[in-house]
C-alpha cells in the first residue's frame, strides 16, 4: 500500500542556518506517527514544512503521491491535511460550537453566495454543519461547555477544541503540535485516549510533533527521531527506546531521560 | 546635482525629527497618533509667540515650544489615551481618541492663535551660492544642521540615558519590560511627552523658514505616516531612513518630473504601494510593526 | 444676534459689540443674510475674512438704527454656516439658509462648494455670491450665482499687459498649487497670456499645498528664466514662502498673482524679498479708501483684534445685496425681482473715494451681469505695505 | 504588534440552535425591522411636513449616503483591517457616475451600479497587494489611497482635471417595461423628498446586505479571519480570497454612496471626498461600535448631526464638537452600542 505521506528529503535554510536537513520518512494510511527529538532540533520547522506553512529550500511532500508543498495552507487542508496549533490557537471570541461550525468550511456544498441568499442547499449545510460539530463536541467530552465563549476556557479545552476544529474539516491525516504540552498527568491521558479514538472511530491517520516521551511511547505506532535537522532514528516504540543515538542525543541535549 | 541632493537631505533632516516622535509613541503604545501634526502647528505658533509677539530670542521660543508640548503630551497620556486603552476591547479605539484629539487641537488653535499664516523673521540672513551649482540660504543650513544635531542627541538619549534604556525595553516588550521592574505607566507618559516635544520643536525650528498656519497639521501627519511606513513603524532607525527617504525622493521627483506637472506625488505614492507589497514591514520594520 | 458677541482676543471688543448691538435693537425688522463657507480648519482663513467682514458691516449699519428699505427698517442679522471646505457640507449649510427663509447668501469660497450648491439655490430662490471663478456658474442658463470679486481670468490679462507694457517683460512662467482652483486659475492664466503674445516658458510646475521647502518646486522654474513668475491661485499662507525661495534661488525677474494677499503675512514671512510682489487688492490703499473704509477697518480691528487686508473686498457682497433692496425693495423675498434690478443697478460705493459707483458687470465674460463691480486695485508690496500699482475696471 | 482585541459580546450567533437560526426573522426582529422602516419611509416625512423642517432631508439623506460608505468600511473592519481609505472609492465611484452620464450618456440609474462595480473591481486591483499589511500598516496605505485618488482625478484627462464634472443632470425616468417606477426627478417640484427616499433606500438595501452577510457564513469566515488568519487558513478557508472579496463589497458601497452624492450635487471635483471624509468613515464605524451591525449607521447619525445641531455656537463648534468626541471615547470606548451590552448583546 502507498503511504499517505511521503516526506521526501526535505531541507530548510534559512540565511546560513539549516533548520530542517534532508529528512525522509512515509506514513502509512491509519497509523499514528509521533516525531520527536530534544529542543531546537528543527520539530516546529519540520511540522510547518508538511503543513505547507513554510516552504521548502529543497524536497518535497507528498500527499497521496501528489505533491503538496508550496501550495497554500488552505489548499493543503482542501486536500485533506490538516495540521493543529502548538500554542492555544482558537476564534477567540466564538463559542466553542460556533468554533466548530465555522471550521466546516471545506464540508460546504453550497457557494457564498448561496449561503447569503439563504438557498436551501445553505440551509441544509447549516443544519449539517450544526449536527456534526454537536457530534464532534460530543466525541471530545465538551458537551458541557458548548455555548462557553472560547476566550473563557482553562487551557485543557483549548486543546481540545483545537483538535475538534481540525476534526470538523474532515482530514485524512491530522498533524498535531505539541498535542500534550504543558499538561498533567491525568489530562495527558486522557488526550492519549481522545488520539486513540480518532484514528480507531474516524480512520484519521495522526501526525504528531510532541515533546512528551511517556505519551509518546504510549501513543505512537512509529517514531522518527531528529536531532540537529537531521532524522537519526526511525523505528517502533521499542525500537527508539533501545537505539544507541536516540539515547545519546537525548542525554548529550541534558533533555528528559527516554522511556520511563 | 548637488543641489538635489542638498535639498534632499535638508527636506530628510526636518522630516526624520517629525516622524521620530510619532514612531516613539508608535512603539511605546501602538498608537498611531493623528495629532502629531496638530502638534507640530501648536509648537510653531508658540515659537511665533513668543519671538515675534514677546521679542523674545529664537531659542527661548523654542525651548518654549518644547516645554509647552511636552506638557500636552504627558497630559493626553495621562488622562486621555491611558483611561481608553485601559478601558478599550480594541486598541484601534485609540486612533478615535486621536483624531478627536486632532480636531480639538485645530479648534483651539484657530481660537487661539488665528487663521493667518505666521512667520517669524529669518534668524540669519545671506544665502550661499556655490557657483549657482549649490545654492542654500544660510538659515537653511542652520535649521538642517540643527535638526540633524536633535537627531543624534535623540539617538544619544534613547542609548545611554537611563530613560531612554527604560523606554527602549518598554518599546521591545511590554510585558518583559513590567516584570524587569520598568514603570511602565511613567514611562509611556513620558514617552508620550518626548514624542510630541519633538513635534514641537520640529514645529519652532521651521516657523522660522516655512512659517505656521492652521493647515500645516493634517497633510504634516500623512507625511509622517508615509515616512514610517517607509522605514518601518516603530523602530527609531526605520523613523530617520523614512524621513530621508521621503525628503530625497520629493526632491528627486520634483526635479526629474517637473515637466510632467501634477506627478511627483502619484509617483511617490505609487512607488510606495509597490515597495509596501513586497515588504509589508517597511525597511527595517519587524514583520506587522 | 449671539454672533455679534464674538469673544476676539482683546477683550475690548466684547463690551464694545455689545453696548453696540443694545444700542441699536430697537423694535427693527430683522433681515437676514447668510454666509456658507470655510471657517475652520486649513482653508479657515477665507472664509472667517468674509464673515468677519459681513459682521463688522451689519454691526455697524445696526448701531446706525438699521437699514431702511422700502418702508421698513431692518437691522441686519448675519447667519453663518461653516462648510468645512466639504462641499457635501456646503449643500447642508445652504438647505439652512432655505429653512431661515433667507434668499441671499453671501459664499462658497471654493469652486466645488459653488458647484455643489447651484441646485439647491436655484430650486429654492436663493442668489449666492461665490469667491470662485468657474464661467459656467455665472453664464446662462445659471442666473443665481454673482461672483464677489475680480477673476483671475480679468485681473491677469490687467496685469500681464501692464507688465508688458512698462517693464517689458516677454516671458512667463507659472506655477499652482496641485488643487482645483489654483489649477483652473493657472490655466486661465497661460491662455490670458498666450493670447498676449507673451511666451510662456513654464506651466507644469506644481506643488503639494503642505510643501514644507520650496526649493526643489522653484527651481526649475527658475531655470526656465522668465521676465515675471506668476502664482496662480496662490494661498497667503504659501505666498510669502514661494517669494522667499525664489529670490534666494537667485531670481531677479518680477513675481506677481491674481489672488488677495495680506501684508502683514507677507512682511513676517518674506521681509524685504517680499518688495515688488505685485498682487490683487481691495479698496483700502491709501489712494482709494473713502473715510468710509477707513472706519470699516477700524471697526472690525476693535472687533477681532487684527485686521485682514482680504477684507477690502470681502465687505462688498453685503453692500450690493442691502443697497440693491433698497433699489428694490420688493426683491427682499423674491430673487426674480432682484435679477431685473441687476442690468440697471446702480448705487454709490461708500467704500471709494470720488464719485465710484456700485453696478453689477460681468457681460463681456459671462454674457449677463452676474459680477459685482469692485475696483480692480493692482497693488506693489513695498516695505511692510501695498502701493497701488494701477487700478482697472471690469466690464 | 499584537492581534487586535475583540469584543467580547457576540454580535450575532449563529448555527441552528433553536434561539436564532441565520437570517431567521423572529416576531420581535420583525417588529423592529418594520418599525425602523415605517420610521424612515413614513415617520420622518410626515415629521418634516409638519414641523416644516424642509432642511432636515438633505441632512437625513446625507446621513443615509455617508452610513452607506461607512457600513464598507465596517466590513473591512469586520475580517480585522483598518480602512481610511473609504474616500478614494466614494470619489471614484462619484467619476464613473459622472463621466458616463455626461460623456456617454447613460441614464443615472445604470451608472448607480456599475459605479458599485468599477470600484469593487479597482479594489480587487489595489486590495491585492495591500491586504496583505495588517494593522497600521493597513491603514496608514489606505489613508494615502484617498490622496491617491485626488491626485488622479487632478491628473487623469477622463475627469476634467482641476475643472471637474458639473452641470450633471439630475437623474431621469426609471421605468421598467413602460412603467414608471421612478420619475424624472428634473419634473419633480423640489427633488429633496425624492432623493431622501432613494437614499434611505439604498441604505436598508446595503444594511440588510450587510446584515445577511454578517449572519450568512460569509460573514462567519469573516470573523474567524480577524479573530485568527492562520487557523482560518487552516481549516481551508482562502484568506487572500475572502480579504479581496470583503473589501471589492466594502468598496462598492462606498462607490454607490459616491454616485449618489454626485447626483444630488450634479457636480463633482476632486476634492468631492477626501482624506478627511475617509478619516470621518473610520470614525462613524468606532463610535457607533465595532461590534454592531448598526453601529455605523448611528455612528453617521450622531456625528453628522452633531456637528450640524452644533450650528449654533459659530466659532466654538469645533471645539464642542471635539471636546464631545473625545469625553464620548472616554466613558464608551467600545462604542455607543455598548451601552446595550448589559442587557446581552447587540443586536
Amino acid at each position: 500500500m502507498t503511504p499517505i505521506l511521503q516526506v521526501k528529503g526535505i531541507t530548510k535554510r534559512y540565511g546560513g542556518l539549516t533548520a530542517v536537513n534532508e529528512v525522509s520518512f512515509d506514513v502509512a494510511e491509519g497509523e499514528i506517527l509521533s516525531v520527536i527529538g530534544p529542543n531546537g532540533a528543527g520539530k516546529s520547522t519540520l511540522f510547518k514544512l508538511i503543513s505547507s506553512f513554510v516552504t521548502p529550500t529543497s524536497g518535497e511532500v507528498l500527499f497521496k503521491g501528489d505533491r503538496i508543498s508550496g501550495l497554500a495552507p488552505h489548499q493543503v487542508a482542501r486536500k485533506g491535511v490538516v495540521r493543529t496549533f502548538q500554542e492555544t490557537t482558537i476564534f477567540r471570541s466564538m463559542t466553542v460550537r460556533e468554533n466548530v461550525i465555522v471550521a466546516h468550511h471545506l464540508r460546504s456544498r453550497a457557494s457564498l453566495l448561496g449561503f447569503f441568499l439563504g438557498t436551501s442547499l445553505a440551509r441544509q449545510d447549516e443544519a449539517e454543519f450544526g449536527a456534526s460539530a454537536d457530534g464532534i463536541i460530543d466525541f471530545l467530552g465538551m458537551g458541557a461547555i458548548r455555548d462557553e465563549l472560547a476566550s473563557n476556557l482553562p487551557q485543557g479545552h483549548l486543546r481540545a477544541l483545537g483538535m475538534a476544529i481540525g476534526l470538523a474539516t474532515n482530514p485524512r491525516i491530522l498533524l498535531l503540535d505539541e498535542p500534550f504540552a504543558g499538561m498533567n498527568h491525568d489530562e495527558t491521558m486522557r488526550m492519549v485516549g481522545l488520539v486513540r479514538r480518532l484514528r480507531d472511530e474516524r480512520g484519521v491517520t495522526v501526525l504528531l510533533v510532541e515533546h512528551d516521551m511517556p505519551a509518546v511511547m504510549k501513543i505512537s505506532d512509529r517514531i522518527v527521531v531528529i536531532n540537529f535537522g537531521q532524522k537519526i532514528a526511525e523505528g517502533t516504540p521499542a525500537e527508539i527506546q533501545s537505539n544507541e543515538k536516540v539515547i545519546e542525543a537525548y542525554l548529550g541535549s541534558e533533555d528528559a531521560a527516554i522511556g520511563m | 546635482m548637488e543641489q538635489i541632493l542638498a535639498n534632499g537631505l535638508y527636506l530628510g533632516a526636518q522630516y526624520a525629527l517629525i516622524a521620530l516622535g510619532l514612531t516613539l509613541i508608535f512603539s511605546l503604545m501602538n498608537v498611531l497618533n493623528f495629532a502629531h501634526g496638530q502638534m507640530y502647528v501648536m509648537g510653531g505658533f508658540v515659537t511665533y509667540t513668543v519671538v515675534a509677539q514677546f521679542g523674545l530670542p529664537f531659542i527661548v521660543g523654542l525651548l518654549a515650544s518644547a516645554v509647552v508640548l511636552a506638557v500636552i503630551g504627558a497630559v493626553c497620556e495621562r488622562f486621555l489615551f491611558r483611561t481608553v486603552i485601559k478601558r478599550s476591547k480594541r486598541e484601534e479605539s485609540t486612533m478615535l481618541l486621536a483624531a478627536g484629539i486632532a480636531f480639538f487641537l485645530d479648534a483651539v488653535i484657530l481660537l487661539v492663535f488665528g487663521e493667518k499664516q505666521r512667520g517669524v523673521p529669518k534668524i540669519v540672513d545671506g544665502v550661499f551660492n556655490w557657483d549657482m551649482r549649490l545654492i542654500m540660504p544660510y538659515d537653511r543650513i542652520l535649521i538642517g544642521a540643527l535638526a540633524i544635531a536633535m537627531v543624534v542627541g535623540f539617538i544619544l538619549f534613547m542609548q545611554y540615558s537611563r530613560t531612554g534604556r527604560a523606554m527602549r525595553a518598554l518599546a521591545q516588550d511590554r510585558m518583559a519590560a513590567q516584570l524587569m521592574g520598568v514603570d511602565v505607566d511613567r514611562y509611556s507618559m513620558i514617552g508620550f511627552a518626548l514624542g510630541a516635544m519633538l513635534a514641537g520643536i520640529v514645529g519652532g525650528l521651521l516657523v522660522t523658514i516655512t512659517g505656521i498656519n492652521l493647515g500645516m497639521g493634517g497633510p504634516t501627519s500623512v507625511k509622517a505616516f508615509l515616512m514610517i511606513m517607509i522605514g518601518g513603524a516603530g523602530v527609531i532607525s526605520g523613523a530617520i531612513a523614512g524621513g530621508f527617504i521621503l525628503g530625497m525622493m520629493e526632491s528627486i521627483g520634483l526635479t526629474l518630473l517637473a515637466a510632467y506637472g501634477d506627478v511627483t506625488y502619484l509617483a511617490i505614492f505609487a512607488t510606495l504601494l509597490v515597495f509596501l507589497a513586497i515588504r509589508p514591514q517597511g525597511l527595517m520594520g519587524k514583520p506587522w510593526g | 444676534m449671539q454672533r455679534r458677541t464674538f469673544i476676539a482676543t482683546a477683550g475690548l471688543s466684547l463690551a464694545f459689540s455689545l453696548t453696540a448691538s443694545v444700542a441699536a435693537w430697537a423694535e427693527n425688522a430683522t433681515l437676514k443674510i447668510g454666509f456658507v463657507g470655510v471657517t475652520s480648519g486649513p482653508a479657515a482663513a477665507w472664509g472667517i475674512s468674509n464673515q468677519r467682514s459681513m459682521e463688522t458691516r451689519a454691526a455697524w449699519l445696526n448701531e446706525l438704527g438699521g437699514v431702511q428699505i422700502g418702508d421698513t427698517t431692518y437691522n441686519i442679522e448675519i447667519v453663518a454656516f461653516d462648510d468645512q471646505k466639504d462641499p457635501k457640507r456646503a449643500i447642508a449649510g445652504m438647505e439652512k439658509m432655505a429653512q431661515d427663509g433667507i434668499h441671499y447668501v453671501v459664499g462658497p469660497n471654493v469652486d466645488d462648494g459653488a458647484a455643489a450648491v447651484r441646485p439647491v439655490a436655484e430650486q429654492n430662490g436663493i442668489m449666492y455670491f461665490p469667491y470662485a471663478f468657474p464661467k459656467e456658474l455665472y453664464t446662462a442658463p445659471a442666473s443665481n450665482a454673482i461672483l464677489g470679486m475680480v477673476a483671475n481670468y480679468q485681473s491677469g490679462p490687467a496685469i500681464y499687459k501692464h507688465l508688458m507694457e512698462t517693464k517689458g517683460v516677454k516671458k512667463v512662467a507659472f506655477v499652482a498649487a496641485n488643487e482645483s482652483d489654483p489649477l483652473s486659475q493657472r490655466d486661465s492664466g497661460v491662455e490670458a497670456a498666450k493670447a498676449l503674445g507673451l511666451e510662456v516658458v513654464s506651466d507644469s510646475v506644481t506643488y503639494q499645498v503642505d510643501t514644507t521647502d520650496f526649493t526643489p518646486v522653484l527651481l526649475p522654474v527658475i531655470q526656465s528664466a522668465p521676465d515675471l513668475l506668476v502664482l496662480s491661485g496662490v494661498s497667503p499662507a504659501n505666498a510669502p514662502q514661494l517669494i522667499r525661495s525664489a529670490r534666494e534661488l537667485g531670481y531677479t525677474g518680477l513675481i506677481s498673482t491674481e489672488t488677495a494677499q495680506d501684508a502683514q503675512v507677507l512682511q513676517e514671512g518674506a521681509g524685504e524679498l517680499a518688495n515688488g510682489f505685485i498682487s490683487v487688492g481691495g479698496a483700502s490703499t491709501p489712494e482709494l479708501a473713502s473715510d468710509a473704509m477707513k472706519e470699516f477697518v477700524e471697526r472690525y480691528t476693535a472687533m477681532f483684534g487684527e485686521y485682514n487686508d482680504e477684507s477690502n473686498t470681502k465687505v462688498y457682497a453685503l453692500e450690493y445685496i442691502i443697497e440693491t433692496l433698497k433699489a428694490n425693495p420688493a426683491a427682499i423675498d423674491n430673487v426674480e425681482e432682484f435679477k431685473k434690478t441687476m442690468d440697471t443697478f446702480e448705487a454709490a460705493n461708500p467704500f471709494m473715494v470720488g464719485d465710484a459707483k456700485l453696478t453689477y458687470v460681468g457681460t463681456s465674460s459671462f454674457g449677463q451681469k452676474r459680477q459685482v463691480s469692485v475696483p480692480l486695485v493692482v497693488n506693489e508690496f513695498q516695505n511692510g505695505a501695498f502701493q497701488t500699482l494701477f487700478v482697472a475696471k471690469v466690464d | 504588534m499584537t492581534t487586535p482585541k475583540i469584543p467580547n459580546s457576540v454580535p450575532t450567533s449563529f448555527g441552528n440552535s433553536a434561539a436564532s437560526r441565520p437570517g431567521s426573522l423572529g416576531p420581535a426582529r420583525l417588529a423592529g425591522v418594520a418599525a425602523f422602516l415605517a420610521l424612515v419611509f413614513v415617520a420622518v416625512p410626515l415629521g418634516i411636513a409638519a414641523s416644516g423642517r424642509w432642511d432636515f432631508y438633505y441632512t437625513l439623506t446625507s446621513v443615509a449616503l455617508l452610513s452607506i460608505a461607512s457600513a464598507g468600511v465596517w466590513l473591512t473592519f469586520y475580517i480585522g483591517r483598518i480602512n481610511i481609505g473609504q474616500g478614494a472609492y466614494a470619489l471614484a465611484g462619484g467619476y464613473v457616475s459622472a463621466v458616463l452620464i455626461t460623456q456617454v450618456g447613460m441614464s443615472f440609474w445604470l451608472t448607480l451600479p456599475l459605479a458599485g462595480l468599477a470600484c469593487a473591481g479597482l479594489a480587487v486591483l489595489i486590495g491585492l497587494p495591500i491586504l496583505r499589511l495588517r494593522g497600521v500598516y493597513f491603514a496608514m496605505v489606505t489613508l494615502v489611497l484617498t490622496e491617491v485618488a485626488r491626485l488622479s482625478a487632478l491628473a487623469l484627462p477622463v475627469t476634467n482635471g482641476a475643472k471637474g464634472i458639473t452641470s450633471i443632470p439630475l437623474p431621469g425616468e426609471l421605468s421598467v417595461l413602460g412603467l414608471t417606477i421612478i420619475p424624472d426627478f428634473a419634473t419633480l417640484e423640489d427633488p429633496k423628498l425624492a432623493f431622501y427616499l432613494v437614499a434611505v433606500a439604498l441604505m436598508c438595501l446595503s444594511y440588510l446586505a450587510l446584515w445577511r452577510i454578517v449572519n450568512s457564513r460569509l460573514g462567519h469566515l469573516c470573523r474567524s479571519l480577524q479573530q485568527n488568519e492562520e487557523l482560518a487558513a487552516s481549516i481551508g478557508v482562502n484568506t487572500a480570497h475572502l480579504r479581496v472579496l470583503a473589501y471589492a463589497i466594502s468598496s462598492f458601497f462606498g462607490g454607490v454612496a459616491g454616485a449618489m452624492f454626485v447626483s444630488i450635487s450634479q457636480s463633482i471635483y476632486p476634492s468631492s471626498f477626501q482624506v478627511a471624509d475617509s478619516v470621518n468613515f473610520m470614525l462613524n464605524c468606532f463610535l457607533g461600535g465595532l461590534g454592531y451591525v448598526f453601529g455605523p449607521m448611528l455612528g453617521t447619525l450622531l456625528l453628522y448631526f452633531g456637528w450640524d445641531l452644533l450650528f449654533t455656537t459659530g466659532q466654538y463648534q469645533m471645539l464642542i464638537y471635539s471636546s464631545a468626541m473625545i469625553v464620548l471615547m472616554l466613558v464608551l470606548p467600545n462604542g455607543l452600542l455598548s451601552l446595550f451590552d448589559r442587557k446581552g448583546g447587540g443586536k
